[in-house]
């Protein structure tokens, strides 16, 4: 089992005719990822690593009954690219390119929740179900199939936490990276609930950074949850960084430091890991 | 990309909001002539992409006229936060009878466009909102909602303007959600939106942050002479060659130079130093996917820094390749060769590649090879971090 | 009873400071309609005929619970008014002004139906519950309370098939004009359903005119309900008229001529009225 | 507002809509100007504010220059029901591969907006989707939803197009798009969108009806010329006068003068003068709350048409008040004389005062009111109706 993505979902790559889309199918594709078809407006009939391609996603829906589609499109289309998927019926989308502008990942995020979809990014290395699929940019190799479902924000940290449990020989259910950009389709919250009511996931344990108050909103999410979630904070030492201005730190409340946040999410009930390697060490504590 | 003063007082003149006169002045003399024209009393407006101009004594008021060219050198001398005052924003000094505080920002946590106003202008609007919160009225909005204007009439009731005003401010406020959504801004305020004696309400401050990565649906900034900007302050000579060459880079007061490879393991590996008891020299992101040429920067940019001791180099190959990554380091060690000690760790994507590549290179010069210590995937990311606190002991 | 609007309606007037506005103030109070309020934006404070006016519909809301609006206004703020009264949570707005764009008033009928509003107009007279209140400009010398509702596109037929009702003693218990702009906020079967809704009104009198789809999309309505509904239809013998346009007959389907519309409604169980005085002898007939 | 064809392509050049080349001629030399610039074979195209065109043989095409002037003196001769043609589109003739369809008009029904496309273009439309309702594509919207590039490219897979052509589709459908909601159209039709043979995608013809109620939101369209017109085509005298005052009015076959009050009344009076056998000699539309001055011209307008035998008066003052009505009827007898039997029934807002109205007129000058039968609200409408007839017959 996992969340969002397993070996039957049935992926689309939107722009599979540029570099990356073409070359991260054929890496997805290595690794088991089920990719039915591909989009590219202009070039449907074409083929890219023999996947057939189409001019829209709703072809895609149609013919070979997508319901999962990656993005690597340049920012500028992107984000019209994710309402193109979940207007298709899409339920998760991927928005790997960076540089969105915020109100295009409003509008996407606006529709997905109106229309039953999740979108995972913009900025994101995107997610992995190891051992069955992988969808975005993630490099497979510190991966393997096990019981602790990861999120972050970051990539990178993902592949490192990945990394350390695979290490540790607990392996992962599904591992969500949630994107770098201001304003994302999904937060903490949202894949922890996913999370929680995942069987074969045991515990979780949540990557988030200094800004925003994503963290902070995940609060009364993990006070309900059923299984424990172990959480990173990067950016305790980092330099003092910049706000978006006066007006921004009133309606999105106290941003807080790296060090309020773990307060916030141990007082939730998170057990804080300073590094990778406090993470399997938690674990057993929990006898996990 | 914060805006100047004057730059979003332009952009709200064509959204009908009604400004103080006044001019642009890069010199004293200039200061002299606007003041002249427009009367006195005026006031000379520091222009800085900083908050805090007033307590740093970047804004006068003045009624003589002949004090105008002394002062307007004065100003010209000053740096605030770092940034030195090249122009004055000189203007018709208002009959200030209330400060009101008019604001639109995105509420990112809420996934909203937010609008805010308060009878408390003139200050801080954080303080209002935590000492005040009653004085706080705000209107959410979903992303393509519009704007009415009967919702901008109950803000200016809410905020206790008199019924004779509050058309005049609801064109004020329509007229800023209009620039808001036109630009893609991320924050515009006008704090204070002065009511005057005579009854008008003027914006007597501007201030705007545009969203950059919205800025290729926005050409004709570009012809204001708005084109993106650096907003930082004063910078450290390392800091000005970064910046020339598009890396995000901070000098820290520690002696490990970071190279990190990932946006998130920037920051983390940051605290990973410090919980080793190692203290980092510097911040830095290498952006997604950098080019060999990018990375071999970034390396003389740590190489040439006398403070630093060891270096500390992690590669996860996401969209960033261990291939590439590889190139810049050779490319870095060809070119200008490492005078420090480095440990650092590749593995991801094409890191089969990578290694090919650092192999091939060390065969052919292995001396330009020898102060670095390279490790895969075997070991843990925290070792190759103590190994870097250890060297930098070591060294120092 | 009636619908929509009766003695304890709270009824506040929009535009109430314009020459309309506070003509017809007077008039609908003199009839007894219950009127707490009125708005004029910069005009708050003021009082019209004794009525207090603010500068917002929410205001009203607040602080006289308006639920009912009847708007004066020129044609070119008369759109946003009806939002702002949907948005204020008032529950029956009348437009009485013409005129009103056709994107206007599709933002009105779209608010409404969301925010669960019923808007009639616009260019309509309005709507009068005889005895008990008069919103609009229906001139109420032909009204008595009684026992028939009725349902016109045009405010001069509401009128003259009131003045039957009444000089045939039926009287009426709620008579509503729909309005003669092309887009309006209610249609015949929304009204209709109300009506069949109400205990006290034992038969319809819908009356409508060649033009528009209005009276054939009552047609499901009309087959459903448990009264009997008595229809007229305008303009049987008037000479063609024009025509929007060709993709405008396409998606609207077949632009139903008087006569196709008599037919139409005859077979869905309406009874074809002629003239007004055909009225009272088709209720006779059905023993009403 | 029915737009030109030449007008509407003004308009879609500025939504990037691709147009074939050409100009406007007003006279045969024109034509023949043009028509050497842009070179053969050209299209003569009527401009008229009528459908049939084509089949009126108000468009020619042609590949001999020497032709062009007569032919264009021959359109120049033409009316096309009603019009006269005044002004010629002079177009580069097209390589016509395939003729599509692009409609976007507003589904009133369902309040919604349809954008239509189909694969049968240059033909009437409505055939198609009587005849073959699978050849008819749509995009169903919400007043306010955007129409995605991604809708449109699907609309171009449904009609056929292959996938090189999808995009240039899309770009003219998003254009159409746009200009529909920045012009408050009632319709905008592209028929045909024509496929030429070297695959470029141009706007054939352009078709488009704007909403009369929304021409305040657009002023440039005054400063282009466009200006609230007239779209009927030949008016007998009457009509013409009509038209001068602004008073809507058709002539008809009988002798009753309609003279209506309320605009619902207009269309079933009419249609009872006709149940109790007689025969209306007019429609007229009062307009809401007319003054006496146009009400007193919509009586001379019945009184001098020699036709008329009787004149059938209504009004149920609502917003059109029964004082000012007695006035425009008082005004009337007093300027004009009244030469015809009327009949007349009042009732409604301010009858008493409209009774007095009358009533004093009626002191002072009781000649004036010999030929009126005027009733109130005691006798049904009907009845009112019946007389009227009779008047007419006893007169004819």
């Amino acid at each position: 089992m996992a969340i969002l993505l397993t070996k039957r979902s049935k992926v689309i790559v939107q722009g599979i005719t540029g570099g990356g889309g073409s070359f991260h199918t054929k890496r997805m594709m290595e690794y088991g990822t089920n990719i039915v078809a591909g989009t590219s407006p202009g070039k449907g009939g074409q083929t890219v690593e023999n996947v057939p391609v189409r001019n829209t996603a709703v072809e895609c829906v149609e013919e070979f009954g997508a319901d999962f589609s990656v993005i690597f499109l340049p920012a500028q289309f992107a984000g019209e690219a994710a309402l193109e998927a979940i207007y298709a019926g899409i339920k998760t989308v991927v928005v790997v390119p960076e540089h969105i502008p915020i109100a295009d990942m409003m509008k996407v995020r606006k529709a997905a929740r109106e229309r039953g979809a999740v979108v995972i990014g913009s900025n994101t290395a995107g997610l992995i179900t190891p051992g069955e699929a992988n969808a975005g940019i993630i490099p497979d190799i510190a991966f393997a199939p096990g019981r602790i479902g990861t999120v972050s924000r970051s990539g990178s940290l993902t592949y490192y936490v990945a990394d350390m449990l695979t290490r540790a020989g607990y392996g992962e259910t599904t591992c969500v990276g949630l994107g770098g950009d201001p304003v994302l389709g999904s937060t903490f919250d949202e894949i922890l609930r996913l999370f929680d009511k995942d069987d074969s996931t045991k515990a979780i344990v949540m990557v988030g950074e200094i800004g925003g108050v994503y963290e902070e909103r995940a609060v009364p999410t993990i006070e309900k949850l059923s299984k424990p979630v172990i959480f990173m904070i990067g950016g305790v030492f980092a330099p003092p960084g910049k706000r978006m201005g006066h007006a921004g730190a009133i309606v999105e409340g106290n941003l807080g430091t790296a060090n309020t946040k773990i307060a916030a999410l141990e007082k939730a009930g998170g057990y804080h890991a300073r590094t990778f390697m406090d993470i399997p060490e938690i674990l057993q504590r929990l006898s996990i | 990309m914060r805006l100047y003063e004057y730059e979003a007082k332009k952009l709200f003149g064509k959204y009908g909001i009604p400004l103080p006169i006044g001019g642009l002045a890069k010199s004293a003399k200039e200061a002299e002539k606007i003041s002249g024209e427009i009367g006195m009393p005026v006031v000379l407006k520091s222009q800085v992409l900083t908050g805090g101009r007033g307590k740093a004594g970047g804004i006068k008021i003045e009624d003589r006229a002949e004090a105008i060219p002394g002062l307007a050198e004065e100003l010209f001398k000053l740096k605030i936060k770092g940034f030195p005052v090249q122009t004055l924003l000189v203007e018709k000094a208002l009959e200030i009878k209330k400060e009101l505080y008019l604001g639109i920002t995105i509420n990112r946590a809420e996934y909203k466009i937010t609008i805010i106003a308060s009878d408390s202008g003139g200050v801080d609007i954080e303080t209002v909102a935590a000492e005040h919160p009653e004085k706080i009225h705000r209107v959410e909005l979903e992303i393509d909602d519009p704007f009415y204007s009967f919702q901008a009439i109950r803000l200016a009731g809410e905020i206790g303007l008199p019924s004779e005003k509050v058309r005049d401010f609801a064109k004020i406020a329509l007229g800023l959600f209009e620039f808001f959504k036109s630009y893609d801004a991320k924050l515009a305020e006008i704090n204070p939106l002065v009511l005057t004696g005579s009854g008008d309400l003027i914006a007597a401050d501007a201030r705007v942050s545009l969203d950059d990565d919205a800025l290729f649906r926005h050409a004709d900034l570009k012809d204001m002479g708005i084109e993106k900007r650096h907003e930082e302050g004063e910078l450290t000579p390392r800091e000005t060659q970064a910046r020339e060459w598009g890396i995000p880079y901070l000098d820290l007061d520690g002696d490990i130079g970071m190279f990190p490879g990932g946006a998130g393991f920037g920051i983390m590996g940051n605290d990973f130093i410090r919980y080793f008891g190692g203290q980092p020299a510097n911040f830095m992101d290498s952006g997604g996917g950098p080019t060999p040429e990018r990375l071999s920067r970034m390396l003389v940019l740590l190489d040439e820094n006398p403070q630093v001791k060891a270096i500390f180099g992690a590669r996860f190959g996401g969209i960033s390749r261990c291939d590439d990554f590889a190139k810049g380091v050779v490319k870095f060690l060809r070119e200008h060769g490492l005078s420090k000690p480095m440990v650092m760790r590749m593995t991801g994507n094409m890191w089969q590649e990578g290694v090919r590549i650092f192999e091939e290179a060390r065969k052919e010069s292995p001396e330009l090879f020898e102060k670095i210590e390279f490790h895969g995937i075997e070991k843990p990311i925290e070792e190759i971090a103590k190994r870097a606190v250890e060297l930098a002991r070591e060294a120092g």
